[in-house]
């Protein structure tokens, strides 16, 4: 049973004088309702926002797909107009990848990467919900356009790297692509922020003990994702400005009468572009290098090349950005660089399955549904990894490129990868989160019919992409030879769906009627697993002191000497005065607030010099102060916060095998 | 309770589930052979050298990464399948031996890994090479001289929202509207000779466009602002389906077009007859075998095919029966059509070279009536299609932009206008 | 706590696993960040420089190197007085912390205006506008990106120095906060309007565009009376009253303002090479 | 906590007190002055490749100059440089490929 403990707080702060406590400078603190969600900075509040957010984003994005696939399913189909289509697939590709892969992996950075490295809280609890409202905003600039009328607004349709020229004024005047441009400026803002929080926890928030190399897997991939992050992305955020101000400012960067060379904008979106594919694919990796040595009660194998090769895709992922760019006509010296370059992702990448496999060998296999998803996860990778190394090798590519052989590629990594593992990841850490544990009934059907599903979707899409079919491609005729082929992908879509039903179903119900489960109940390694469920807010009543790599299991094998250990920790800690909490704050939801009002000031209104200009300029000028404001005054009421005192024997407790 | 229970007995096996899920769409799938990549756009079944050399790199890649698979998913399944933990008893046994790993091994499957792409990795070399260059012109000066001695057959072509235009700037045709000279330029079908390298110089006045003919060669994209070229060898004559492949648009997926590959003799032919100007029509010529009625242009639904599985039986041959006229004109329907594209302004985009329209952002018309499509590849070009396309092009293809010339214009259509325009599109030979 | 100490070493921080504060580390991790940031815009610019459309205009029409040369003097100079307020407030020297702060955003702000001053003659003597050429386009995003980067400096740099008049018992609640506020107004009101003067009296000096001596102080006197105002205040809300919360301990937020001071700083050296200099080879 | 800093050794946390303002006054000075040979260098009439290098050399100096002295790099923990440099590092590779892409004859633009 989960160990309750009686929490205390007094708020004594920390600075030695009072605070002046003035109406504006005021700390909320409301322990429940919807002002506790919008001030909180508890990461594990922030993390389980993110996911659910990301959750809802992940079904709409679906929604879209199947759309997508209905309108294929037959050719000649007119389920959707080729304007709605467009959209479809420009909306389905930014939504999956930016609302909806992104964010929940960011929510497990949230929740599990602190509780993992023995910290109580990430370094700036604020900053963190800075972002997550930020991510928000971004979100719902994207979607805007959904709401407004389609023929000077709609959602945007320009796909999901929204080439130059055609996202340009003279192609698309509407305002879709402002949305676009926009939403990704906020949601880069929001990623980059967190991203540098997340940098600054891992290096200098580990536990007293918890050097680089006993770090869990899992943070490393976090650690490798936040640089890739804060390195890619102004890469993108230059080239959407620069998009920007062609479309609002009349600049020429992209405008080729005024002699601009739109193929820079390929080279500004795939700079960024590639790494995002790593930092999709990097975290579930992560969590698939957590479940398998759980699941198999064995450390992981070759720990440390691992990491390194972990570190080395990363690396390497800035590389090879032109690979999506083969059919530019970049000269046989480039080409033959960046295809090389590509090839050598495949060794790192290869590492990482082989030491997977070298885990399960000689372990005791116990096939719980995680365990499920992430062997599922290691023959989907590789199938995608692949097809992959197929577009690398760039002659084969100039087949291969813009055509459904490319789909079928990337939603193998992306869903057969990114996606298995976070699903694996919520079924492994849902019992931590929630206390509760889901059905191993319901989740193995999901799992085999998410797989059969999956499957059945895309592999034929190979088949159709050597056939020549396009993607993009909201009609094809039917003497092409691709009627079969799409019908059989789009049942398959519908039954991948069914299992993605049956998924969440068996959550939101766990959620409310499942099993509950106490401390540890898959008999972790990692230091989350040594927490009660759900974890209190302060983590950890004794911080951990880490002796080895599987800090929690090390613990489990060396009861005694730890539990004396944590006595003493205790002890020191109440001489310092109990654990220090933050204050919650509202200031960063307010500077978010206002960059939401500033960019649907940017993008919904007109600039002609009617009345529009006025609203538009007003909008913005209200947003911007709004937000500036929110952040100095979140700087100036300062990081101030209260004392816990833990009444109880939690602490003899802490190390109790479950 | 019931009904979980019930699936549970149903579902002892995932193995069984995963067969019955997967076999029933293969089964659907059996009769229709959707696996056997013959289609017209194969990238498989090639006719060119080009792609010939990117398909049997893309076999390099798939033997390697298929043996690899092979191995490496044999172990997994092994070491899954022997290392399962049978019992609740198993699960709660002694964890097994903690082993960290071992260096020899991980560095003996990177240096695998790095052999296996070696062997990938010269053909891509070589054959990214032989893709840049037309064999034997690997400098500028070499290239122009034997395009100069026609070695080498050099087009344009460029990229429009949603249309190709093509020219051959080694073909010079008269302008008799201005007694000058230009060079013969046509739309959406692309004729070439066939056993001789084309060099295509690729351009686009507006988006991105992407120039794919599988069967002939890889995509090579169309970009503004860059002087980008493919080149490609038809093996023999033959009738081959392109595609725009990158996305351009609202109807970027309608923007295709079709290569043509004739004999030299054909080739000529070809020539000469295109860069005459345009035909005029004059006396009633025998009637033609009756067609099957056509039906009245509004009873198209929106996406209606506009081809026929008839026509796909011997393409080309269709293609050489549109090059001689057909039976049944009628002087005076088509000069009634010829006044209505003027009065209709269609002149303002189109040009027909002798019948005093000269517009620019069109297709060429001078010798429609020649081609086996319209519209960029997405109609066969016959009377019922005609019809179809200059009764409502924004309802073929979508955001059109032939469609908004209707609008701006006011251009409206009587049924009759309909048929005298067609007549004399399909004179035009 | 470390914060009671009777000396900070303000090169380790015993709360974290590195030593290093957790500011400091934000602080460099951003500025990474901030690299690929200029990267992607100076290689923009590079790219188009290599290959300028025909018939643009000639950046050597255009530039003007002595000024450019002085502000990047002047740049140089304010890095100067950043590292010297970082050095002062870690010996808790408030007060000389205090004016180099003042210092370094009046280099700041002289730069800023020089800028505005570039830019104007551009536009309207040379007829470079951002969108009437390639060059104005890149040249005008990239230097004026880089200008937003110093203004926010400026900006942050005069929170900065008002917060460093924060009372330390905490008293007066809402009249602190009004104070404050009061405080920002005279500050960057001053700064404001005495780079408004200075930019009017330069072009009156150069007579561009229209713009004469005579009468100067006439059409100015609302600038020049509303700038002795705030001025003013300035002086008096500076005057010396009680202990203040600012000291060795708040050396880490002057420390992570000055690093963002000097990357910017670094930024202009490179522009100033690429962007100006090699256009005169 | 404050235990560690309070027993360190004098001569340790000595180097604050020793003040770095006669060291930050003449890295000023240096760094004025190299921009001045800048200026001048660009009028000087030597190869074209020559000056580039010049310029390029001299602008390093003073970026390196700016983050070792002024941003402290050189008395910091050196995970600091580490970080700032693989943003550095990238970056400079990221332009340097770049440019190279956009020199190579098939980047020409097309004459207008
Ligand atoms: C999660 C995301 C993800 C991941 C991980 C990858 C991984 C890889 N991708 Fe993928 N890719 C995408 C997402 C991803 N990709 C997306 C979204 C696009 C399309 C974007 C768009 O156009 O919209 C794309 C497109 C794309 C292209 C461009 C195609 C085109 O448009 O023409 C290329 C070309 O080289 C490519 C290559 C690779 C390679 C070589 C890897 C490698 O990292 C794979 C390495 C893995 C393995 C090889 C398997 C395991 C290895 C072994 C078992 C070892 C032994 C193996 C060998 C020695 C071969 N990808
Ligand atoms: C992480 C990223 C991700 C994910 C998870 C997916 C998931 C899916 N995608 Fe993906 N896709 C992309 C990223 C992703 N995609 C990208 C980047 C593109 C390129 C876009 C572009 O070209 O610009 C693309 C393009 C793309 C295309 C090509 C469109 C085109 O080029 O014309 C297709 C076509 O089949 C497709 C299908 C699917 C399907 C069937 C799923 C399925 O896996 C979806 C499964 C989910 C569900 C089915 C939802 C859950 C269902 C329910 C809860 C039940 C239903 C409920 C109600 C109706 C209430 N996608
Ligand atoms: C505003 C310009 C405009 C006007 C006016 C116009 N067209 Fe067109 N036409 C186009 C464009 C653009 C296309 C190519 C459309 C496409 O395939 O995307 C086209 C295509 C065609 C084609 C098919 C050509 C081919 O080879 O694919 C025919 C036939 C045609 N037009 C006939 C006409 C007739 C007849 C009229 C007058 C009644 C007319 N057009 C008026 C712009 C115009
Ligand atoms: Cu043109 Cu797609
Ligand atoms: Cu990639």
């Amino acid at each position: 049973m989960a160990h309750d403990t009686t929490a205390k707080s007094d708020f004594s702060p920390h600075e030695e004088h009072a605070p002046a406590k003035t109406f504006v400078l005021w700390r909320p603190h409301a322990p429940t309702g919807l002002m506790d969600w919008l001030t909180t900075v508890d990461h594990k509040k922030i993390g389980f926002l993110y996911g659910f957010f990301a959750l809802i984003f992940f079904l709409v994005g679906g929604v879209e797909a199947l759309l997508i696939r209905t309108q294929l399913m037959f050719p000649n189909n007119t389920v959707l107009t080729a304007q709605q289509y467009n959209t479809m697939f420009t909306m389905h590709g930014t939504t999956m990848i930016f609302l909806a892969v992104m964010p929940l992996s960011a929510a497990f950075f949230n929740y599990i990467m602190p509780l993992q490295i023995g910290a109580r809280d990430v370094a700036f609890p604020r900053l963190n919900a800075f972002s997550l409202w930020t991510f928000v905003a971004g979100a719902i600039i994207l979607n805007i356009g959904w709401f407004l009328p389609v023929d000077r607004w709609g959602a945007p349709d320009g796909g999901w790297f929204g080439y130059a020229p055609l996202t340009s004024k003279t192609f698309i005047p509407k305002h879709s692509i402002d949305f676009w441009v926009m939403g990704l400026q906020l949601l880069g803002v929001a990623s980059i922020a967190a991203s540098l929080n997340f940098i600054v926890t891992i290096i200098n928030l580990r536990a007293p003990g918890m050097t680089m190399m006993r770090l869990p897997v899992f943070v490393w991939m976090t650690l490798v994702t936040a640089f890739l992050i804060v390195l890619s992305f102004p890469a993108i955020t230059i080239a959407l400005v620069e998009l920007m101000m062609d479309r609002n400012f009349g600049t020429n960067f992209f405008e080729v009468s005024g002699g601009g060379m739109p193929i820079l904008w390929q080279h500004l979106f795939w700079v960024f572009g590639h790494p995002e594919v790593y930092i999709l694919i990097l975290p579930a990796m992560g969590i698939i290098s957590e479940i398998l040595p759980c699941f198999s009660r064995k450390p992981l194998y070759g720990y440390p090349i691992v990491v390194f090769s972990g570190a080395c895709i990363g690396f390497l992922g800035f590389a090879v950005w032109s690979h999506h760019m083969f059919t530019t006509g970049m000269g046989a010296v480039a080409t033959a660089a960046f295809s090389m370059a590509t090839m050598c992702i495949a060794v790192p990448t290869g590492v990482k399955i082989f030491n997977w496999i070298g885990t399960l060998w000689g372990g005791h296999l116990k096939m719980s549904t995680p365990m499920m998803f992430a062997l599922g996860f290691i023959w989907m990778f590789m199938l995608g990894g692949f097809s992959g190394v197929m577009h690398s090798a760039a002659p084969a590519d100039a087949q291969q490129q813009d055509s459904y052989f490319v789909i079928a590629h990337f939603h193998y990594v992306l869903i057969g990868g990114s996606i298995f593992a976070l699903l694996a990841g919520i079924h492994y850490w849902f019992p931590l989160i929630f206390g509760r544990k889901v059905s191993e009934f319901w989740g193995k059907l999901s799992f085999w019919v998410i797989f059969v599903g999956f499957n059945v979707t895309f592999f034929p899409m190979h088949f159709l992409g050597l056939n020549g079919m396009p993607r993009r491609t909201f009609t094809y005729d039917p003497n092409m030879g691709w009627n079969t082929a799409n019908f059989i992908a789009t049942m398959g879509s519908y039954v991948l769906g069914l299992g993605i039903f049956i998924y969440f179903a068996t959550m939101v119900y766990t959620y409310f009627k499942g099993e509950k489960v106490g401390r540890d109940p898959w008999d972790g390694r990692t230091l989350e697993w040594s927490l009660p469920t759900p974890p209190p807010e302060y983590n950890f009543a004794v911080i951990p002191t880490v002796h080895a790599r599987d800090a929690f299991w090390y613990e489990k094998h060396h009861q005694e000497e730890i539990a004396k250990e944590k006595a003493e920790h205790a002890k020191e800690d109440e001489a310092h005065g109990g654990i220090h909490m933050p204050f919650a704050s509202i200031y960063p939801f307010v500077a978010s607030f206002g960059l939401l009002i500033l960019a649907i000031g940017a993008t919904v209104f007109d600039s002609n010099w009617s009345p529009g200009i006025h609203i538009k300029l007003a909008t913005v000028l209200v947003g911007g102060a709004v937000a500036v404001a929110g952040i100095y005054l979140w700087a100036l009421e300062g990081n101030e916060g209260y004392h816990l005192h833990i009444e109880g024997d939690d602490h003899k407790s802490d190390a109790k095998k479950h | 309770m019931l009904l979980t229970s019930l699936l549970k007995k149903l579902f002892r096996l995932d193995v069984c589930a995963f067969l019955a899920l997967g076999g029933g769409s293969l089964l659907r799938a059996s009769d229709a052979n959707w696996f056997v990549m013959d289609g017209h756009q194969s990238t498989i079944f090639t006719e060119g050298p080009v792609a010939a050399s990117q398909t049997n790199l893309f076999f390099v890649t798939c033997w390697v990464t298929f043996v690899i698979f092979i191995i490496v998913g044999a172990v997994l399944a092994y070491a899954t399948v022997k290392f399962k933990a049978r019992s609740e008893a198993d699960e709660h046994a002694e964890p097994p031996p903690q082993g960290h790993g071992n260096p020899l091994v991980e560095l003996g499957l990177i240096a695998a890994s790095v052999l296996a792409l070696v062997i990938i990795a010269v053909p891509t070399l070589k054959a990214i090479w032989f893709t840049y260059d037309v064999p034997g012109a690997d400098t500028k000066a070499k290239l122009e001289e034997m395009i100069a001695k026609k070695e080498v057959y050099e087009v344009n072509a460029t990229g429009y929202q949603w249309w190709f235009k093509f020219e051959y700037p080694t073909e010079q045709a008269t302008v008799p509207e201005s007694g000058g000279k230009a060079p013969l330029a046509t739309a959406n079908e692309l004729i070439i000779p066939a056993g001789q390298p084309v060099r295509i110089n690729l351009r686009t006045i507006d988006v991105i466009h992407s120039f794919w003919i599988p069967k002939l060669a890889g995509k090579v994209d169309m970009i503004p602002n860059r002087a980008n070229f493919l080149w490609l060898k038809a093996d023999h004559p033959g009738y081959y389906w392109g595609q725009c492949a990158e996305y351009c648009g609202d109807s970027h997926a309608v923007m295709r077009f079709r290569v043509i590959a004739l004999g030299p003799k054909d080739f000529n032919d070809w020539l000469d007859s295109q860069l005459q100007p345009a035909r005029n029509v004059a006396s009633k010529t025998a009637p033609k075998a009756q067609l099957a009625a056509w039906r009245k242009p509004e009873s198209f639904r929106r996406n209606e095919s506009g081809v026929t599985s008839k026509f796909d039986i011997s393409p080309l041959d269709a293609w050489i029966a549109k090059q001689s006229p057909e039976g049944g004109e009628d002087p005076e329907l088509i000069a009634k059509g010829k006044a209505l594209f003027q009065s209709k302004t269609c002149v303002g985009c189109h040009a027909i070279r002798g019948h005093g329209a000269q517009g620019v952002t069109a297709p060429e018309l001078t010798h429609v009536g020649a081609r086996s499509t319209i519209a960029a590849g997405l109609l066969e070009n016959n009377h019922e299609q005609l019809q179809r396309w200059i009764h409502n092009p924004g309802v073929v293809k979508p955001g059109n932009k032939m469609a908004k010339g209707y609008i701006d214009n006011k251009i409206t259509l009587t049924e009759a206008d309909e048929e005298a325009l067609v007549a004399y599109l399909e004179s035009l030979k | 706590m470390s914060s009671h100490a009777a000396t900070i070493d303000h090169h380790h921080d015993p709360s974290t696993s590195t030593g290093i504060p957790n500011k400091k580390l934000l602080m460099w991790a951003f500025l990474a960040s901030d690299c690929m940031f200029f990267g992607a815009l100076i290689s923009t610019h590079l790219i188009y420089r290599l290959h300028p459309p025909s018939g643009g205009i000639k950046p050597l029409d255009v530039f003007d190197i002595q000024l450019t040369s002085f502000s990047t003097f002047i740049l140089l100079m304010s890095s100067l007085m950043m590292a010297l307020a970082v050095n002062a407030i870690q010996k808790g020297n408030v007060k000389s912390c205090r004016w180099s702060l003042l210092t370094t955003m009046f280099f700041g702000a002289i730069f800023l205006a020089c800028q505005v001053f570039e830019f104007n003659t551009f536009v309207i003597e040379k007829h470079m506008t951002i969108s009437n050429s390639l060059l104005g386009t890149t040249f005008f995003t990239l230097t004026g990106t880089h200008g937003c980067h110093v203004a926010i400096g400026v900006l942050w740099l005069g929170l900065m120095y008002v917060r460093s008049f924060k009372p330390a018992d905490g008293r007066g609640g809402a009249g602190v906060w009004f104070t404050t506020l009061l405080h920002l107004l005279a500050v960057f009101g001053t700064l404001v309007l005495t780079m408004k003067f200075v930019i009017e009296l330069v072009w009156s000096l150069q007579g561009f565009n229209g713009y004469a001596m005579a009468g100067l102080i006439g059409r100015e006197f609302l600038t020049i009376a509303g700038a002795l105002i705030a001025l003013g205040g300035c002086f008096w809300l500076a005057r010396p009253a009680g202990p203040v919360q600012f000291d060795q301990r708040h050396a880490i937020d002057v420390e992570s303002m000055g690093l963002y001071w000097h990357f910017v700083d670094i930024v202009w050296i490179v522009i100033f090479t690429a962007v100006y200099l090699l256009e005169y080879l | 906590m404050s235990s560690a800093s309070a027993t360190l050794p004098a001569h340790d946390a000595g180097h604050h007190d020793e003040s770095k303002f006669p060291l930050y006054v003449q890295i000023a000075m240096l760094l004025a002055v190299i921009t001045g040979v800048e200026i001048i260098a660009v009028y000087l009439p030597f190869a074209k490749w020559i000056l580039v290098t010049t310029l390029v050399g001299l602008s390093t100096v003073k970026f390196m100059f700016v983050i070792f002295y002024f941003m402290h790099l050189r008395w910091d923990k050196p995970f600091c440089t580490i970080l700032f440099f693989i943003g550095l590092v990238l970056t400079a590779g990221t332009m340097w490929a770049l440019l190279t892409l956009f020199s190579v004859e098939n980047a020409i633009p097309l004459p207008t």
